[in-house]
């Protein structure tokens, strides 16, 4: 499709920029104090583009002369940009990291990383997959180093933006070999071109193949290329670490995944039940045992973590861990898997971080001496993140646990060769729930009864808990509804 | 008139040289110019790819988006270096390491 | 004539009704005035008239072959079922009004004996519930509901053991009853196995009848035989299980009279007599040796004991020993007659203990002695004088149990002499078992006069305790006048009248049945053998009661022998006999003790180092690993390592850095080091 | 009532929707309601009892509506024989542990919704008949038991708490794995009584890395199983969580909990892997006596009165495991013995039910005496029944009981047991009789201990067991009495569905079992 037939498909996208330019202009006009309320503007920018999201859909297309898919399967996940972008600001009007700042433009910036995160999920040409990275990963290292005073803030920037660089560089690299070997930047052209090639280009398949890994792991923070994720997550201000945990994963995979099934896959249209991976590349294997390293790295470390905001972030690497899982099956349900699973993990871990936030701005620490007995003096905040923890532990009835049966349910379903994985994951399960319930420990074993409750003063405060809070229980027994959405979403443009 | 392999292996020596400096130094500066480094053998296998592939543009285009990028993230990156030296009063990134202390 | 329907009425009346008089002295005993003891006595002596009633109706009837069978259905799961229900026969009514017979008496003489205990009512409600289990085993019909009672009889000794539970010696004794016991109840319970795997029954007829089929025969047969009679070694007190019923001396002497004596612990002769056509000529060998051997085991240490329950105690032991010969060899009739008067005599001979005990502690209590051992025969002595009447039932009863002509002894042990020496001649390889028999009657004979004249006759030991002694009140002597005319040969050989043979009403209603396994004798033929055996086992008998009597009067009256220098010739013997051959000690040692350490290394085991270090290993590993994963995730795997790579690599040496800094780098490198493994494993 | 299943399971929730409406600090209130939700559930399955045809085998009462169409997964509710008496001892101990636990003072609004949260997931697990629910309200139960114990409990709740959660945790996602592969392997379904039908015969001959796929199913889920049982290995949360739990969820724990293990292998394994019920009897049957033997071992070397319990527990449910062991007499390869598979299964079911009733007995009785005295040491005590005679009398119960005397119930369960599994596992069950005598050993002994003997001045002011814990101990008592005495009542309601499981599992095993 031409650039200016394409324009008229892109709505989301443009009002999304619209959105961005707003907020950018009502910043330069809003003194430091009212600020914040630029996340007005962009609130109802994203909500403009919610609508606009679920209006397209339809027809198939390749946008901008085949480099962007208009498919169900990206619009699943921009709505999970929006859902998640949406709470993020909405979670920042209580940080207390960001007190002081001035932060007109970290809505703006979140705004852009949404617009680079909706390229991610519908990019079908390796220039358009970095150029969204780019986006994603420069805005990241701004919105990780916002707090320009603090020097953990900055020092997670710095390591977030040698990383990101790095790793991009290598990706590119590989890209670039992909290039040479195929002779196209379109997804579909590269897997003919790939099915085409001899045995003698395999070395120079399978360099390219694990350099654009690194890119990829980066960006979902998989096992080996994981190494950035504690540090940062713990520098930058909470909701971003929220954000970077939720968004930008979600984004990952979805090129991921698209990437595998178009490029290395013998493209056979997601709605079918198995593709195959191109003979000489050897995808599943490889991918199932970064798997399991991932999730048991990330849950081996998480136990030792003295911080909440730390232990989630490694158990957030675990969490891809599971969503891996999925990957290597090469199967309709993995990827459905994965979708639930992001969709649940989505409300579940911005409400841990929020009650994380929260317990930051109240108690002064994130550490998890310093939620001892909390369940007697903030109840309600203490229930709710209970069930937050039991859900990421992966516990019914809650959407955790839905999550989690969802992806299990593939790898059993994808046979007997991946029996072992789904053991690592439930071993893996177990192990997570030491670290979460450890958080319930605190809460209500361990530290003095107190007789003096305190609710959550702003009502904002309540109503962002209980928003995410419902679905994560709602869905943890019925999700039909939502089941039958993303089963929907389930088709991947194939090409013209 | 040198052949495709010969370019190739500038830009596999570029990546190695890129690779060597963003492991061995401890400058910032000196790091993010490895990844620069990184960058430029992407590129030159780009183009050389199209120039000898006979292929279509779409090897420039894509070099010249990665310029672009690069440029983008090479500033954004030295405004975190420079804050980083106002806050640390040192650019070597060995020693901004407030973290998991 | 009764009708089945009347018959089982009456067999359900006194099945239940001191389990009535159990449950309301248990409940309501504290608040009903005298503690409830007339609901206990009432409903025993209802059934004593109702198990009369039975026994007219038997001598009415005068049928051998009478039986009567009830039936209920108890379980039913389809295919598996369990009936339970009664056998009424006659030796069933013998043991019935030998049961409810004695437990009156024993009711009857503790309301004297047990007046103003702490836990009167209690005690009555215990007699209320063993009477009920007793008349249980002895009416059922299968080996379920025997079993099922024989446990409530071992309850019922349990608590009365225990009545005294301040006591530890009670509460040991108690306990120790109890789990001797079930150690011959697994054996019980293996047999009722092995027989109902075979034969797919409980019932003791069909049990009859498919063994007669052949349904399980040889060493199968034996080991069931021998299982079942595990039973009896438990509950009869039998070699090796004996232990248990000396210390069973513990409990009031009522009890000991009714459950020791009389009617529990024959419960384990009655089940083989019960289950006489069953067993194997082998386990029936097997049965006769651990009778024999036990009547002249037990024997053997009664000589030597002081304190007058354990010599009762013993020699109940050796005569139950006597009657499980009986049935070994083969003459279960003559087993069930010695039971039948021996329950008599003993019980008479309980209750005169009781009755000198009772003198002893009212007198050593108004000297506000509590050290001197009221029941230790070397304090006592002359005693005739001033308890006449225990006196002279006890000496009846002694001659009884001695087996002295006129008695009813005599008949009964004379029945089994000639049993065994019938056997004997038959199986000349056995011959050990007629000295068992000889030996313990001579020895039986020795030390129940050494008994009676360490008693009634002599000096008194000490005078001054001598001054306090009293013949007990009415309610406790009539028992002994009843049990003690009881022993006198009369009343078990009418319509006929010849001290010299037990042929009357019994030998004509309790007949022997054949055994179903093949190989065993017929029943005639038994009876043959006895027959000729008779009177030179007679002969033989009498010569050595005599010289057992003979030589307590030499000792113990004239004191022409010292039994001190007997004792010190036989030191060693003496010894062993004294302390019961050590079996308490060593069973402690080589038994409890070990067990006992092998269960808390089990504990230990379990506890502090499989739980501990394997369960909780589990754990710890997951977090050593976790702790490992997170340095080298974190840390870096050698910062000195990756360094000095740096270092020589950019050729100076000289800018040293902390260890533990600079991961940024490291971040990378593993990720390269990652990419590359991953290329490595890949292009293979 | 037509969703009477249903009703019985959610009444515990809307009790504590109710109790959360009320102010905390009425704890009168509070108390009040779960007795009532409770007494009404009681009710509810009481009247479940009378109305239920004994006569058939099959479920009845069914519920069915549907869930989530897109996994087939349906709400599917439905009650046998099997389940029945489940259902009932769970209503009954529920409603019992609410008086049980009245002194309970700490928290009351959490503990009491915790509590009825724990009752709805409990009777979830006996009614469910789709496996997906079955699961869900199998791991329902773990939450307010780990909250039960961790903030109620002994000294060490905190460490028992979490190795009780953790423990049956990974017991249940390999039982997650087990019900995920028997879903795609036999035809997509969580439907129970569908999975009843085809998993027995589309397994057959299924390899999995040259294991049989039903060896593995049948190993994943009977460790799930065990845990809660819990067989031998996996046995060492129990006694630490009983200890340190309080009293009413120690009972629940004994009463109920350890029967969702022996309930799962007969709902499930028995009847979806029979083949595998064939290959793995011996292995049941040698764990059972390994349980009997090392549990009552254990139990006679401990010191501490509700430890001793514990480990009764774990010498009890041996027994269970040896009866069901005995089903495969009825197949053709041991001869057509009906008999002992009936006997055998029969008997661990009434096993099930008796040690609900007698454990619950003991561990209520632990508890007054733990309130009074303050420690559980039994050799601290010593003539206890000269200073509480109503006590003593009601341990004596207790202590005959769990000693399997004839006339309480759990001598009929064992005796029946025995005799099933004799015929084909002699030599285990002639070791295991071993158990009856170390039953009455420890039992005995430690009331020897405690009540016998002089009395301990210290305790003289012990006050008698009072009406309330009367009240909570009294039904099982008279329950443990008369089924002891004519346990038809109990054994004809089971009889049919016992039949039909023997038949389900005999009629597709045995055959398959050689080729596996």
């Amino acid at each position: 499709m031409s650039n200016l037939n394409s324009l008229t498909h892109f709505w989301p996208e443009l009002i999304l920029t619209v959105t961005v330019l707003v907020a950018i202009i009502a910043d330069l006009i809003y003194r430091k104090e009212d600020s914040f309320k630029v996340a007005w503007w962009v609130l109802g920018g994203l909500a403009l583009t919610l609508f606009a999201v679920r209006m397209s859909g339809g027809a198939l297309s390749g946008l901008f002369m085949g480099t962007i898919a208009m498919d169900p399967f990206a619009n699943f996940f921009k709505v999970l940009v929006l859902i998640s972008t949406t709470f993020v600001i909405l979670m920042s009007f209580d940080s207390a990291d960001l007190k002081g700042y001035r932060v007109g433009e970290y809505f703006s910036i979140l705004a852009i990383m949404a617009f680079g995160l909706f390229l991610m999920a519908s990019a079908i040409d390796v220039i358009m997959v970095y150029l969204a990275i780019e986006i994603v990963s420069i805005m990241s290292f701004f919105l990780a180093g916002y707090l320009k005073k603090n020097q953990s803030s900055n020092e997670a920037s710095l390591k977030y933006v040698i990383y990101g660089a790095f790793s991009s560089g290598i990706m590119l690299y590989g890209l670039s070999l992909l290039f040479g070997l195929t002779g196209t930047t379109k997804f579909f052209e590269m897997r003919e071109a790939i099915a085409q090639l001899g045995p003698d280009a395999n070395l120079a398949l399978i360099l390219s193949a694990v350099f654009i890994l690194v890119g990829f792991g980066y960006k979902i923070s998989a096992v080996p290329f994981h190494f950035w994720t504690p540090d940062v997550y713990e520098g930058s201000p909470t909701t971003i670490t929220a954000y970077l945990s939720v968004a930008p994963k979600a984004a990952g995979f979805a090129m991921l995944i698209r990437f595998f099934n178009q490029v290395f896959g013998d493209g056979a249209p997601l709605g079918s039940d198995a593709w195959t991976a191109l003979n000489n590349v050897p995808w599943p294997q490889l991918v199932a045992v970064l798997a399991a390293a991932t999730m048991t790295v990330g849950n081996l470390v998480a136990i030792q973590q003295s911080s909440v905001k730390r232990m989630l972030a490694y158990s957030s690497i675990a969490h891809a861990g599971y969503m891996m899982m999925a990957l290597p099956l090469m199967t309709q349900s993995g990827v459905y898997g994965i979708m639930i699973y992001l969709l649940m993990y989505l409300f579940m871990n911005l409400g841990a971080f929020y009650v994380v936030i929260y317990v930051q701005g109240k108690i002064g620490g994130e550490s998890f001496d310093d939620y001892n007995g909390l369940g007697w003096r903030m109840p309600f905040v203490a229930g709710v993140m209970t069930l937050f923890m039991v859900a990421l532990t992966g516990l019914p009835p809650t959407a955790g646990f839905i999550g989690k049966f969802y992806i299990f349910a593939a790898v059993i379903e994808a046979g007997s060769q991946y029996y072992w994985l789904a053991f690592v994951g439930v071993v893996n399960s177990v192990i997570s729930l030491y670290y979460y319930i450890r958080v319930v420990k605190h809460m209500y074993l361990s530290g003095d009864r107190s007789d003096s409750i305190s609710m959550p003063t702003s009502n904002l405060t309540t109503v962002i808990l209980i928003a995410l809070a419902i679905p994560t229980f709602v869905f943890g027994w019925y999700f039909s509804d939502v089941a039958d959405w993303i089963h929907n979403s389930l088709v991947i443009f194939q090409g013209m | 008139m040198a052949s495709l392999s010969s370019y190739l292996l500038v830009g596999a020596v570029l990546f190695s040289l890129g690779l060597y400096g963003v492991v061995t130094r401890r400058n910032g500066v000196a790091v993010l110019m490895g990844v620069e480094l990184i960058l430029n053998a992407a590129n030159v296998n780009f183009l050389a790819f199209a120039r000898f592939g006979g292929m279509n543009m779409a090897g420039h285009v894509y070099a010249l988006f990665v310029i672009v990028l690069a440029a983008a993230e090479a500033a954004v990156a030295l405004a975190i270096i420079i804050n980083i030296f106002n806050n640390f009063n040192t650019i070597n990134v060995d020693e901004v390491s407030e973290l998991k202390q | 004539m009764m009708t089945g329907n009347i018959i089982t009425d009456f067999s359900l009346l006194i099945l239940f009704l001191p389990l009535v008089a159990f449950t309301i002295n248990i409940f309501f005993g504290k608040r009903l005035p005298r503690q409830g003891d007339w609901v206990s006595v009432g409903a025993i002596l209802i059934t004593l008239i109702l198990s009369l009633s039975l026994l007219i109706n038997m001598f009415m009837n005068w049928d051998s072959n009478f039986s009567h069978e009830a039936k209920m259905s108890w379980i039913d799961l389809g295919a598996f079922k369990i009936e339970l229900g009664f056998w009424v026969d006659n030796i069933t009514i013998v043991m019935l009004v030998v049961v409810s017979l004695i437990s009156s008496m024993t009711h009857i003489f503790s309301l004297e004996y047990m007046k103003g205990d702490v836990r009167y009512n209690r005690y009555y409600a215990y007699l209320g519930l063993f009477t009920f289990s007793m008349n249980g085993i002895v009416l059922a019909n299968n080996l379920m509901s025997l079993y099922i009672f024989w446990e409530l009889v071992g309850v019922s000794s349990y608590l009365l053991i225990g009545h005294w539970f301040e006591k530890h010696s009670a509460a040991d004794a108690s306990k120790k009853a109890f789990l001797t016991n079930r150690v011959g109840d697994i054996g019980f319970f293996i047999g009722i196995m092995l027989m109902f795997t075979a034969i797919g029954s409980f019932n003791f007829q069909e049990l009859f009848t498919g063994v007669s089929q052949g349904m399980i025969g040889g060493t199968l047969l034996t080991l069931a035989g021998v299982g079942l009679f595990m039973g009896a070694v438990g509950k009869s007190s039998q070699f090796p299980l004996h232990i248990w019923l000396p210390d069973a001396m513990e409990g009031p002497t009522p009890v000991s009279a009714l459950m020791h004596a009389a009617t529990m612990v024959a419960a384990g002769v009655y089940l083989t007599v019960r289950l006489f056509p069953l067993f194997s000529p082998e386990a029936l060998t097997i049965i006769a040796y651990v009778g024999g051997f036990t009547a002249l085991f037990a024997a053997s240490i009664a000589i030597t004991q002081n304190d007058i329950k354990k010599v009762l105690a013993y020699s109940t032991v050796s005569q139950l020993g006597y009657m499980i010969l009986a049935v070994g060899v083969g003459n279960y009739v003559a087993a069930f007659f010695h039971l039948l008067t021996h329950a008599m005599f003993k019980a008479c001979l309980f209750y005169g203990s009781g009755s000198v005990i009772h003198a002893m502690h009212h007198s050593l209590h108004d000297l506000h002695d509590h050290d001197t051992d009221p029941q230790d025969m070397r304090n006592m002595g002359g005693f005739k004088s001033k308890m006449p009447i225990t006196n002279w039932t006890m000496t009846i009863a002694t001659l009884a149990i001695a087996g002295v002509p006129f008695f009813s002894g005599f008949l009964s042990k004379d029945a089994i002499l000639a049993g065994t020496l019938a056997y004997v001649q038959h199986h000349p390889q056995h011959v050990l078992l007629a000295v068992f028999g000889f030996g313990a009657a001579a020895i039986t004979a020795f030390y129940m006069f050494r008994l009676i004249f360490m008693t009634f006759h002599g000096e008194p030991k000490m005078p001054k305790v001598f001054e306090g002694i009293h013949e007990s009140p009415k309610v406790m002597t009539f028992p002994l006048v009843l049990l003690a005319g009881l022993s006198f040969f009369l009343f078990y050989t009418l319509p006929y009248f010849n001290p010299f043979s037990d042929h009357g009403w019994f030998t004509e209603l309790i007949k022997a049945t054949n055994s179903v396994v093949p190989g065993n004798p017929t029943a005639a033929e038994i009876y043959e053998g006895v027959h000729h055996a008779h009177y030179l086992a007679m002969g033989l008998s009498l010569a050595v009661a005599a010289l057992g009597i003979g030589l307590s009067y030499l000792m113990y009256m004239k004191q022409k022998l010292s039994p001190e220098a007997w004792a010190g010739k036989m030191g060693f013997l003496y010894k062993l006999s004294l302390n019961k051959y050590y079996f308490d000690e060593n069973y402690n040692r080589f038994l409890y003790q070990p067990f006992l350490k092998l269960s808390r290394a089990v504990a230990y085991v379990d506890w502090d180092l499989y739980d501990k270090y394997f369960i909780n290993g589990f754990g710890r590993v997951t977090n050593v690993l976790s702790r490992l994963t997170g340095r080298m995730d974190y840390d870096g795997l050698d910062q000195t390592l990756v360094d000095g790579v740096g270092r020589s690599a950019q050729g100076l040496g000289k800018q040293l850095k902390k260890v533990q800094t600079g991961r940024l780098q490291n971040y990378m490198l593993f990720a390269l080091i990652g990419v590359i493994i991953i290329l490595i494993v890949q292009a293979i | 009532m037509n969703h009477l299943l249903s009703w019985i399971i959610w009444l515990p929730i809307i009790g504590m929707v109710a109790i959360a409406f009320v102010p905390r600090d009425k704890s009168e209130l509070i108390k009040q309601i779960a007795a009532a939700v409770s007494g009404i559930q009681l009710l509810l399955a009481i009247y479940l009892w009378q109305i239920f045809d004994a006569s058939n085998g099959t479920f009845q009462f069914m519920e069915r509506a549907e869930w989530i169409p897109s996994f087939n997964i349906t709400y599917i509710l439905g009650v046998d024989g099997l389940s029945l008496p489940m259902v009932f001892l769970m209503a009954l101990i529920g409603f019992i542990g609410v008086f049980v636990s009245w002194n309970i003072n700490k928290a009351v609004k959490g503990y009491f919704s915790l509590f009825l949260l724990l009752n709805t997931g409990v009777m979830g697990v006996f009614l469910a008949l789709d496996f997906f629910l079955f699961y869900i309200f199998w791991e329902v139960m773990l939450l307010p038991m780990y909250f039960l114990i961790g903030m109620w409990g002994g000294p060490q709740r905190e460490y028992a708490a979490i190795k009780f959660f953790i423990y049956t945790l990974a017991g249940s996602v390999l039982m997650l794995i087990a019900i995920l592969a028997l879903y795609f392997t036999c035809g997509n379904t969580f439907d129970m009584l569908v999975l009843m039908e085809t998993a027995p015969t589309a397994l057959n001959g299924m390899l999995w890395w040259g294991m049989s796929a039903i060896k593995v199913i049948w190993v994943l889920l009977f460790i799930g199983f065990a845990i809660k049982v819990p067989v031998f290995p996996f046995h060492t949360w129990l006694p630490l969580a009983h200890v340190e739990a309080p009293t009413a969820i120690s009972v629940i724990l004994a009463g109920v909990l350890l029967k969702l293990g022996v309930y799962g292998i007969l709902r499930i394994n028995y009847t979806m892997l029979p083949d595998g019920v064939f290959w793995f009897a011996g292995a049941l049957a040698v764990l059972g006596l390994i349980n009997v033997i090392w549990g009552a071992m254990c139990a006679l070397a401990q010191k501490d009165l509700k430890k001793l319990v514990a480990y009764s527990s774990v010498n009890h449910m041996g027994y269970t495991l040896l009866g069901m062991a005995a089903v495969i007499a009825a197949a053709g390869m041991n001869g057509d013995n009906l008999i002992s598979a009936q006997a055998g299964v029969g008997g661990a079911v009434f096993q099930m039910f008796n040690h609900g009733t007698i454990s619950a007995m003991l561990f209520i009785l632990v508890g007054v005496i733990y309130d009074r005295a303050h420690h559980r040491d039994i050799e601290g005590f010593g003539g206890l029944a000269s200073q509480m005679p109503v006590y003593t009398a009601f341990v004596a119960v207790a202590f005959f009981a769990g000693l399997g005397l004839p006339g309480f119930s759990g001598f009929v369960s064992e005796a029946m047991i025995f005799i099933g599994a004799f015929p084909i596992f002699k030599t285990i069950v002639i070791i295991s009789t071993l158990g009856i005598l170390l039953n009455a050993a420890y039992f005995l002994w430690a009331f020897q201990r405690m009540f016998f003997g002089p009395a301990n001045e210290k305790y003289n002011d012990l006050p008698e067991i009072n009406k309330r814990e009367l009240f909570t101990v009294i039904p099982l008592a008279v329950i443990t009495l008369i089924l002891g005495v004519y346990p038809r009542p109990f054994l004809d309601l089971v009889a049919a569905t016992l039949n039909v499981l023997i038949e389900s599992v005999v009629s597709f095993g045995g055959l398959a079992a050689a080729s596996m």
